[in-house]
């Protein structure tokens, strides 16, 4: 019976999208469908952590009962080990969390039923992909899963800006799938076969010949449009300011996922490249790159949800150079990031569509002050942006921390100052996230109230709940990492470095040792933390510093102060609905000496994202010519 | 014989991504996106062929001693990826109707309020 | 572009004559597909090549009139359902899904010799004709929409007021 | 500037592309050597026909299909039985595809409440 989960789980999704078109106007019908897939979907991965994760067991699953003969896959084969049930549970808990958000969300849009149809193919392409165990159905879920993006980002027919985005995301993204399909024809061509374990047996074999790099190339660089690397990361930030929220929260908290997930099983699994120092500095390369370029490009936005949107790519990079360090620590930080980055993410642009909801905009000149009148999105947006930027107890210190720790450990190990850097690129873009998460707290939530937003309420309860679940989720996984390493993330890293189970679940017994013979696991899977980061010490720490802070303010408001300084606006500040008189600076200008003093750096990245979307194709292909040369020379 | 398919299909790619390069009216990116689909079925298709094959299809009374087959599985490949094909050239003129009718241009350098 | 409501006889006439002939070859193409060359999605593509020849006799008016959008747009959904459910009769027979059964009747070259591959032909027929029915009724209404009201077709699947 | 890194990148692929396909022409084996499937042989006697050196799924698909799916256009059996979760993928395509093309070309409609635009960047 288990072995039928991951395909229901699949299929769910998209037979309730199809029953949204068939139930039609009828809302509650609609919810129902929408909940009952949603839940379904999420409950039926939930099912699978037992067996696999656990017990360390690996479903295969082949379409039609199609199994090899004469050691050929002739079906499509599904197959979920421990990474795919990894990206298969964050994908169903944030379509789950987001689905929930949306029913009252999207109320202000028209046609709800054809929102929920995408939104759900959009959701089942993505578990289509990650559960796959075939090169070509994976393809082919790219395809569905974009053109259900592309769609959901033009949904918005009263936001000018949202058919220009779509439009750029299409021709950028079917640019992406080409390369990946280019990719699995040549492969195709060499081994004769599109099951994943079986071209990883037969290309270890084989070797590594120059059709085989160039495939290589394309997948890799396919898979990184879809995660959004750096030349391609314009039209997420266009994408996601276009979307509705919801929407936005899977394009970057499972869209990407899918890319992260793409350039893992090529690079570690099919082509076994990681296991050269060069493929490793070229990803690191790539993933300090999209780091750095985009927490700079955040800090010049004046649009809430494009700046989150350039954050979202940087912290992609993040997973993408802990990735390439390609040791136990590095793949654990980065699959810790990865889920940390889906939660946090996920709030930050929730609480984004939150405010868009309430006031209509998102431009941070034109909000203020809100903390009074949506306190407890304020609250949760405080949540996200601690997340984000590496505060404990929070999630995101503990991945943080992971990768800086596996940066520097590879430095120590390699002797080469570049990953030294590295570790450096990687504190510091930390601290740029923080900066700017200062200015959209400061210019959103803080500071003056504007009169247009007198009248704004807290949003519905029904769009709170989700937020709160992933804020508390967000702290959660921050204080119990050992808890999630255990259960969630050792299985998943054992699984990236040691894939001769995954081929012999697949290709039967023995497969795997007669073809990867002679092929040495990359690494260990076996870390330890380096330095006194108890999550137990940091939670007491956060909470008396937040008694401190109470206890301050009670003091303040209590009069006693009083006799020293007069109580006035001057003395109001950071709870929001202040008074402007007293700051010469705006929220939305905090960082107005950095711009100036990297205006030429920030002029030639402005110049870079010119918005024409040939420019766009051809930062595109000349990065693919890079990764082409790269791999031609160092593989 | 091959070769020239491969050689064709590459040049096929590389005319495809030229001209969603440079060519500035929207309608013709789409049409680039078209070539390159193009050359990608001529490449799949041309992986699959076998000199002196025939069409995969048991037709008892067609078939003679010695006869081979080509290789069914990139037709089915192939045309899965023409159904793509048509349904990206779909939504992107779909998308290039509602830009012309929102900026009054088909150029694409003109298309670019998101920016920086 | 505005005329082709009063279109000329002979087109009228002979759009007349050939409807039933791309219908009956559409539908061939569909029923023949698991034994002969061809299958759901190009006889689909035929069989809504109608909505195009009734466009060109009678018009947008006269195609809309004959064919509504809201029903193919359903029947496009109703379509994908029957292909996912007679795969999952995989799971019911006790295999896996995509799993064809009810095969070895007949013989090899009978309609009915595939089993459930043939009902997924049709599923995909009747997925593609409404669909790609669907999606030429879309074009055609913004061909012949008036620039004041546009795309009168366009609220026929949404949930427009 | 931007037009020679075009044109050097555009070089860089195709110079690649035509070598990875020569390489490919030259050194790798065809995917489906017709002569070690002699399909009349195959047709006559489905069941015992011996697939053990095959050189790619298409061997052993052609011979698969025969004796147990019974259909006798290979691809069509392709498209609908060994790969028919693909074809369920490509009609999700096209149904998006078509979903996505109403989306976008439905009547615009101002926003619910809140009277403020997503205005110009």
């Amino acid at each position: 019976m288990i072995q039928h989960f991951p395909i229901l789980s699949i299929m769910v999704l998209f037979l309730g999208a199809f029953l949204v078109v068939l139930v039609g106007r009828s809302r509650i019908a609609r919810t129902a469908v929408v909940s009952a897939a949603v839940l379904t979907s999420f409950a039926l991965m939930v099912a699978l952590i037992k067996p696999v994760m656990i017990d360390g067991q690996i479903i295969s699953y082949w379409m039609g009962n199609w199994a090899p003969v004469s050691g050929y896959a002739i079906g499509i084969g599904i197959e979920v080990d421990a990474l795919s049930l990894f990206f298969g549970l964050l994908v169903s808990l944030a379509v789950m969390l987001s689905g929930f958000y949306s029913f009252k969300y999207i109320t202000q849009d028209d046609s709800p039923d054809l929102f929920f149809t995408l939104y759900l193919m959009l959701a089942g392409g993505v578990m289509g992909i990650v559960l796959s165990g075939d090169l070509f159905n994976i393809f082919v879920m790219l395809e569905v899963m974009t053109f259900a993006a592309v769609a959901l980002t033009a949904f918005r027919s009263w936001n000018p800006n949202a058919r220009e985005a779509a439009f750029k995301y299409l021709v950028v993204g079917s640019l992406g799938s080409t390369f990946v399909l280019l990719g699995t024809a040549l492969v195709y061509g060499q081994c004769h076969t599109l099951n994943l374990a079986q071209i990883s047996g037969l290309l270890s074999v084989n070797g590594i010949n120059p059709t085989m790099t160039f495939a290589f190339a394309l997948l890799f660089t396919g898979f990184g449009v879809k995660a959004f690397m750096t030349p391609f990361h314009p039209i997420a930030a266009d994408a996601h300011a276009a979307a509705p929220s919801s929407v936005s929260v899977l394009i970057s908290g499972v869209f990407t996922k899918t890319g992260v997930y793409g350039i893992i099983r090529v690079s570690y699994f099919l082509f076994k490249s990681m296991g050269m120092s060069s493929m490793q500095t070229g990803l690191v390369f790539i993933g300090c790159v999209s780091m750095f370029v985009c927490v700079t490009m955040a800090l010049n936005q004046h649009d809430f949800k494009r700046l989150l949107a350039f954050h979202s790519i940087s912290q992609i990079g993040y997973i993408l150079t802990s990735l390439g360090l390609c040791s136990a620590i590095g793949i654990a930080g980065g699959l810790y990031h990865a889920i940390n980055h889906t939660l946090f993410k996920g709030l930050l642009f929730l609480t984004a569509g939150a405010v868009l909801y309430a006031t209509g905009t998102t431009k941070l000149e034109k909000l203020g002050g809100l903390a009074r009148r949506m306190p407890q999105t304020a609250a949760l947006f405080m949540v996200g942006a601690f997340s984000i930027s590496g505060i404990p107890p929070f999630n995101g210190f503990v991945s943080k921390w992971m990768i800086y720790q596996a940066a520097y450990e590879k430095a120590a190990e390699t002797g080469s100052i570049g990953y030294a850097f590295v570790t450096v690129i990687a504190v510091v873009t930390s601290v740029l996230t923080l900066a700017s998460f200062v200015k959209v707290g400061q210019s959103v939530f803080f500071g003056e109230l504007p009169v247009e937003l007198e009248n704004v309420k807290e949003t519905p309860l029904s769009m709170r709940i989700p937020m709160w679940i992933m804020a508390a989720l967000c702290l959660l996984t921050g204080v119990l990492p050992g808890l999630m390493q255990q259960y969630i993330i050792n299985p998943a890293v054992r699984a990236t470095l040691d894939y001769k189970g995954y081929i012999d679940a697949m290709m039967g017994e023995g497969y795997a040792a007669a073809h990867l013979a002679d092929t040495v696991p990359l690494a260990e899977a076996k870390y330890t933390f380096a330095g006194a980061w108890d999550p137990a010490f940091w939670l007491v720490l956060f909470v008396i510093v937040l008694l401190g802070v109470t206890v301050a303010m009670m003091i303040g408001k209590s009069g006693r102060g009083a006799a020293t300084a007069i109580a006035d606006d001057k003395h109001d500040t950071f709870f929001g609905g202040e008074k402007n008189t007293f700051s010469q600076v705006g929220g939305g200008d905090l960082f107005w000496g950095f711009k100036y003093n990297f205006r030429r750096y920030l002029n030639v990245m402005g110049n870079a994202h010119s918005g024409v979307v040939n420019d766009y194709v051809t930062w595109g292909v000349i990065d693919l010519a890079l990764i082409i040369v790269y791999c031609f020379i160092f593989m | 014989m091959m070769l020239v398919n491969y050689i064709g299909a590459v040049l096929l790619l590389a005319t495809g991504f030229y001209v969603m390069m440079t060519k500035e009216n929207i309608i013709k990116i789409v049409i680039g996106m078209g070539i390159i689909d193009y050359g990608l079925n001529l490449i799949i298709v041309s992986i699959g062929f076998n000199e002196g094959g025939t069409a995969p299809i048991f037709t008892m009374s067609e078939l003679k001693p010695g006869m081979y087959f080509v290789d069914p599985v990139p037709q089915a490949l192939t045309l899965t990826s023409i159904v793509i094909g048509a349904c990206v050239t779909a939504m992107a003129l779909t998308l290039c109707i509602k830009l012309y009718e929102e900026y009054g241009t088909l150029n694409s350098s003109h298309i670019r309020r998101l920016r920086g | 572009m505005k005329n082709t409501d009063n279109s000329d006889l002979i087109v009228k006439c002979l759009a007349d004559k050939f409807l039933p002939l791309s219908l009956v070859l559409g539908l061939y193409v569909i029923l023949h597909g698991n034994i002969s060359p061809g299958g759901g999605f190009q006889g689909g593509v035929l069989v809504s090549s109608a909505v195009l020849l009734l466009y060109l006799a009678y018009g947008y008016k006269g195609a809309a009139a004959t064919i509504s959008g809201k029903i193919l747009h359903k029947g496009e959904a109703f379509g994908a359902i029957c292909y996912i459910v007679f795969a999952m009769l995989g799971i019911f027979y006790g295999f896996n899904f995509c799993r064809n059964v009810l095969f070895s009747r007949g013989e090899i070259g009978d309609i009915w010799s595939s089993g459930t591959i043939a009902l997924m032909n049709y599923a995909v027929g009747l997925k593609v004709l409404t669909g790609v029915g669907f999606l030429l009724m879309l074009v055609i209404g913004l061909l012949a929409a008036d620039p004041a009201e546009k795309a009168p077709d366009a609220s026929e699947g949404g949930e427009l007021k | 500037m931007k037009r020679t890194l075009l044109v050097v990148a555009l070089l860089i692929f195709m110079s690649a592309g035509i070598f990875s396909v020569t390489y490919m022409y030259k050194n790798i084996p065809i995917t489906y050597d017709g002569s070690n499937t002699d399909v009349y042989e195959l047709a006559h006697n489905p069941t015992d026909y011996d697939t053990s050196d095959a050189d790619g799924v298409a061997s052993i698909i052609v011979k698969e299909n025969l004796d147990k799916t019974r259909a006798t256009n290979n691809v069509t059996a392709i498209v609908f039985d060994f790969r028919g979760y693909d074809t369920l993928g490509e009609s999700f395509i096209l149904l998006t595809a078509i979903t996505g093309a109403l989306v976008v070309l439905r009547k615009s409609k101002k926003r619910g409440e809140g009277a403020a635009k997503n205005e110009e960047h």
